[in-house]
């Protein structure tokens, strides 16, 4: 074991992938000598060069546009996009494009591409550079989407990312970036698609991914100390999802907390929530709770940020709700 | 010019085939039979057929929602073309695209494409990809005029260039966007003046000439394998039938249809070339017959193909989840 | 009452207004002289003129964007985008601007415009041209989202969106457009936020919008008929939605199906779900079950899209599972 | 040139205006005393000085994430300015914004904006109001080098060319995007030849000298006023701080900063008045004190603020629905 914080640990999967394989390489603005806006491609463009870490102008539809063009023609590239709220400038080529041509085309093709979109508020960047927009594009089919919530797994679920042959949406949490955790020293492939148990516990089920992952765990500590063994579920993937393992929880234990940091109405853990009362309704003994951002965009004054985010408190008082 | 006459035949027969096969797609559309939108080349073959006559197999195109004639132009096969505007089964997508999806990857064709502009980005990742490997592979990229005020056309034609990207940008300018004539669309006249905003060639051609469309891409593949970059070539020319079929064509006049009627490229390419004593008329009729024959027979081929296995909706949107069918 | 197709009810509706208002007007692509990809807006250039109903460069970006910018400073657009997917090279504009600057700015300014997006398969118009996207804009704050299901609506929610001082994103279907239906004969505002109940019944709830209300009539109609009655909500609109008349419906009946064209994974629906999952649980005799469209592209064939949207028929099926 | 001597103090007292306030954003950001991002427009301050003068009370502006300099010289009130980079109450945005929120809709400041390129649009929607109530205001659009590959820089341009808008973009060339050089963001060293794109004046002028920029700009507005449509201005600048505060700067030389340190926009004016007797270096040295006591009471100003009441956090979304709260 070794430790590794979690910006460390993606970088870690993009070297060892491109050491790997020569057809992969990393684009995007700034992630050439300036290393990444939040540092993450650092040392990179030196051990790479320039045509495998390259800075592109500010123009993110032909940033996903060229890497959709690209893994059509037998490469694999990875695009970064230096904040989520820029993928709005990017959603053609990742949802009309990207997403549809292999269907479109009637199998024909394979699309082996990474988009990385660091996403989160908690840094005070107000509310064009702190969204949180899952919901968009784990509903769409044809892509793939991970939320990595710590160092292993952004590392083993980059290595996956990266060989798979459909495009795959990397979210990345920009409060993660510095936090250390343990990392294997061989370290394995996560699959796609199967979530972890972060803590086994038999009277509520949190069911969460990202930066969450940490609140719930610090809401679970607070309620061991109440009595109340509570079982957190780290998604990892949003797309494909790991049903069976949502389900198994709440079947033990019949209640459940669903916890993310976008805005709550609309957020992609309604599809959790609702495939929950469709498939697993007998199980509940309690209403389902979600816990969400504020309806509103992401304030700048840090308290008023901490006021709009979820945290640990809310995850508390949201299991209380139903014990 | 590089011409051989044997590539002069093939132009002159790639041109027969597309306008063949539209005017097969018209009539198909026309009895209901083929459902959807369809957006008809007549008028403009010589763009994509003197476009793609300077590039080799393994070079890519991307195209548009107006794509028939460039697939057929980079060796598109008629037969799974018509099948997939009827949407069968053994239509080159199954059935799941129709007109305006219709890819080749096999020949490059990067596909045809129902959003305005996003081939412009396509072709640039096509173009590094090449570049990233090394090559030699070219990509075309086709688009309208009314398409170069898309976000997509700038910032494509803005990273090729600084990238330096073998990528040749060849503008259709029919003169119309729908029903949007070109002087309401863009306070500009040549398209080929934008090449100046990245610093890259560009020319205006006439569209209606395969020959000088053949000369301008020839030399711009010449100058992207030189690593050298892109170019924009701009080709006026018309479409004969409107925007799409069922469009009444209220916006334009009668006069100004025939106008270009008069400068039809398919007519021309005939008298170049038994001026020139390179095609008898007899052997362009000869040529033109078989091809109405192979277009036929292509809608013998859709007409009893079938459509695709219902539960096949389902499969094709990954490589490997196959997504969850719906029992009625 | 007289009768009128959806299409002309908009058309109605946006005319009304720029009659009593000449601060609204209407631009988009092909909506003048052509009178727009559907015949929307037929005739309206002639009465109106070139400054009031303006057609545009293909450039979704600067509609929308000019759109906020016109909004901001003291005039009352009208932007059309001609299918809903091309809202995507239109989302910062929608997103990132629109939703927030009322907001960013600390509530000094007001932004009155509409943005219609025509949505929805059914016409064969493949994978980029059919698409139902609300979940991308109702689950964002900021914006107010309404999606007609007949004539009437149509009319009077675009009067009171053209009134509303919130950016308001109209949609639309595609295959409604043609369908004519009463209209009274002198058109009364409809309130944003406000159901309707299309049918009453005690034994199952139907809630949804657009053109799954006709779906879930002729499903009703077919369960009268087996002895069910069955409850109809037509939401109108998905924000702010009418939480009062689901929650009031789902205790009188206890079931409840939902209904939407869009894929069913992530489909704003799943937010309905959620929130009487979370609020209306003890309520609930039965799963909540989703209807949607099947988790792909939309495919070009006939047989293969009516194979992928939902129908009438879909939706007896979804109820029967619960009865 | 048509610029009073009162005109060109009230320049001078803008830019020192600028300054100062930008120096103290510095040293409050040093401090930790103010949240999240700060770019300063330290050696920029000819250009929106220059511009703005040519503007009137009711005309617009859109800023950028680069937009403090803007919005003072189009009037902002530098108290408010302080406190909103503080986060606090009585802040322009009530600490909703912060730095690249800031705006002031009554002087005619359509906002600072964090998304690059987005003032384009915005700018092109003012104009167009203006155009369509004839109301005869023009909107100046900021923005930087880097953001002229957007996508929105061309949607922006070729609509306000085809449709005459009154808008003057201003393109504030500082050489840089975050790290990236233009030469490596873009192939053209001079960003006015994009006019040519829409068939619009494009003029390109030393950034540095605000007489410069005010006439430019000046004779652009009185084309926007006349119903000629759009111009666009490129002033060649440099930032002499980081992209942002926290920025080491690796990508560039010492030698290049001190370059252009040499030219420094604000010793060039003040020579120039004290050159042509216009002021003297005492009512200069004066100005300036004034002017960073105006600065210090905004931080003073800023420090005795508060935070808004948590509970408005839901306030603002809407002008009629107030979203719900959470009850911790
Ligand atoms: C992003 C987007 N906007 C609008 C449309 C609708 N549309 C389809 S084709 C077309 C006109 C295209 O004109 P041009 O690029 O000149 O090509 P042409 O049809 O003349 O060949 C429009 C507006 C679209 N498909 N995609
Ligand atoms: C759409 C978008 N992409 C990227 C960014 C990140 N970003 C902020 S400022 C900046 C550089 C802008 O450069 P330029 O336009 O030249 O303005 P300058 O900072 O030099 O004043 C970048 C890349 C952003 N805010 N928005
Ligand atoms: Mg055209
Ligand atoms: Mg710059």
């Amino acid at each position: 074991m070794k430790t590794m914080t979690y910006g460390e640990a993606i970088r870690a999967g993009m070297t060892q992938k491109m050491r790997e394989d020569d057809t992969v390489f990393l684009f995007g603005e700034d992630v050439g000598p300036f290393g990444g806006c939040f540092g993450v491609s650092a040392g990179m463009h030196g051990e790479f060069g320039e045509l495998r870490v390259r800075d592109t102008p500010i123009s993110e539809g032909v940033i996903v546009g060229a890497a959709v063009g690209a893994a059509a023609t037998g490469v694999r590239p990875i695009a970064e996009l230096m904040f989520t709220d820029f993928v709005t400038v990017g959603m053609d080529q990742l949802v009309n494009q990207a997403a549809k041509m292999r269907y479109m085309f009637g199998g024909h093709l394979k699309l082996p591409m990474v988009v990385r979109l660091p996403s989160g508020g908690g840094i005070g960047a107000a509310a064009q550079h702190s969204q949180s927009l899952e919901k968009w594009l784990a509903g769409i089919p044809g892509l793939k989407v991970v939320y990595p919530s710590n160092a292993a797994d952004a590392y083993g679920l980059m290595l996956t990312s990266i060989e798979d042959d459909n495009p795959v949406v990397f979210f990345e949490h920009k409060a993660l970036y510095g936090v250390p955790s343990e990392v294997p020293d061989e370290m394995e492939r996560v699959p796609l698609g199967k979530a972890r148990v972060a803590k086994e516990g038999t009277d509520v089920t949190i069911t969460t991914y990202g930066k969450q992952v940490l609140d719930a765990m610090a809401a679970a500590q607070t309620l061991a100390a109440e009595g109340v063994d509570v079982e957190v579920i780290d998604l990892r993937s949003l797309y494909p999802w790991d049903k069976e393992a949502v389900l198994a929880s709440v079947e033990k234990t019949g209640k459940v907390v669903l916890v993310s940091e976008e805005t709550k109405r609309g957020a992609y853990i309604a599809e959790i929530a609702a495939y929950i009362a469709e498939e697993g309704f007998y199980n509940l003994d309690a209403p389902i709770v979600r816990v969400g951002a504020l309806d509103t965009p992401v304030p700048f004054a840090p308290a008023l940020e901490q006021t709009m985010l979820p945290n640990a408190e809310d995850i508390v008082n949201a299991v209380r709700k139903i014990l | 010019m590089n011409l051989s006459d044997d590539k002069m035949r093939a132009m002159m027969k790639t041109m027969l085939t597309i306008r063949a096969f539209e005017q097969e797609a018209q009539n198909q559309f026309a009895m209901g039979l083929t459902p959807g939108f369809v957006h008809l080349y007549i008028g403009e073959e010589a763009v994509a057929t003197g476009a793609c006559a300077a590039l080799k197999e393994d070079d890519f195109i991307t195209s548009t929602h107006r794509g028939h004639g460039h697939i057929i132009a980079k060796g598109g096969d008629v037969k799974y073309m018509m099948a997939e505007l009827f949407g069968e089964e053994s239509g080159y997508c199954k059935g799941k695209g129709g007109s305006m999806h219709i890819a080749d990857a096999s020949k490059g064709i990067l596909g045809a494409n129902g959003i305005v502009g996003a081939g412009h980005n396509i072709a640039v990742g096509a173009g590094l990809s090449a570049q990233y490997r090394d090559s030699g592979q070219v990509c075309v990229c086709f688009f309208g005029d009314a398409s170069t005020n898309q976000s997509t056309f700038h910032e494509a034609l803005n990273l090729a260039s600084v990238w330096k990207l073998p990528v040749i940008f060849v503008c259709e300018n029919n003169g119309y966007g729908i029903s949007v004539s070109q002087e309401r669309h863009q306070n500009i006249t040549d398209i080929s003046v934008r090449a100046q905003s990245y610093n890259i060639p560009g020319v205006t051609i006439d569209g209606n000439d395969v020959l000088a469309v053949y000369e301008a891409v020839f030399e711009a593949v010449a100058h992207a394998r030189d690593k050298k970059g892109p170019t924009l070539i701009e080709c006026k020319t018309y479409r004969h039938r409107g925007h799409f079929e069922g469009d009444a064509t209220v916006y334009r006049t009668e006069e100004e249809l025939m106008e270009w009627k008069k400068k039809d490229p398919i007519p021309r390419l005939k008298n170049f070339l038994t001026d020139n004593e390179i095609m008898s008329i007899e052997e362009i009729d000869a040529m033109e017959a078989a091809i109405k024959q192979e277009v036929e027979d292509a809608v013998v081929f859709a007409k009893e193909s079938k459509v695709a296995d219902l539960a096949s909706v389902v499969h094709d949107v990954y490589t490997d989840i196959v997504e969850e069918a719906r029992v009625r």
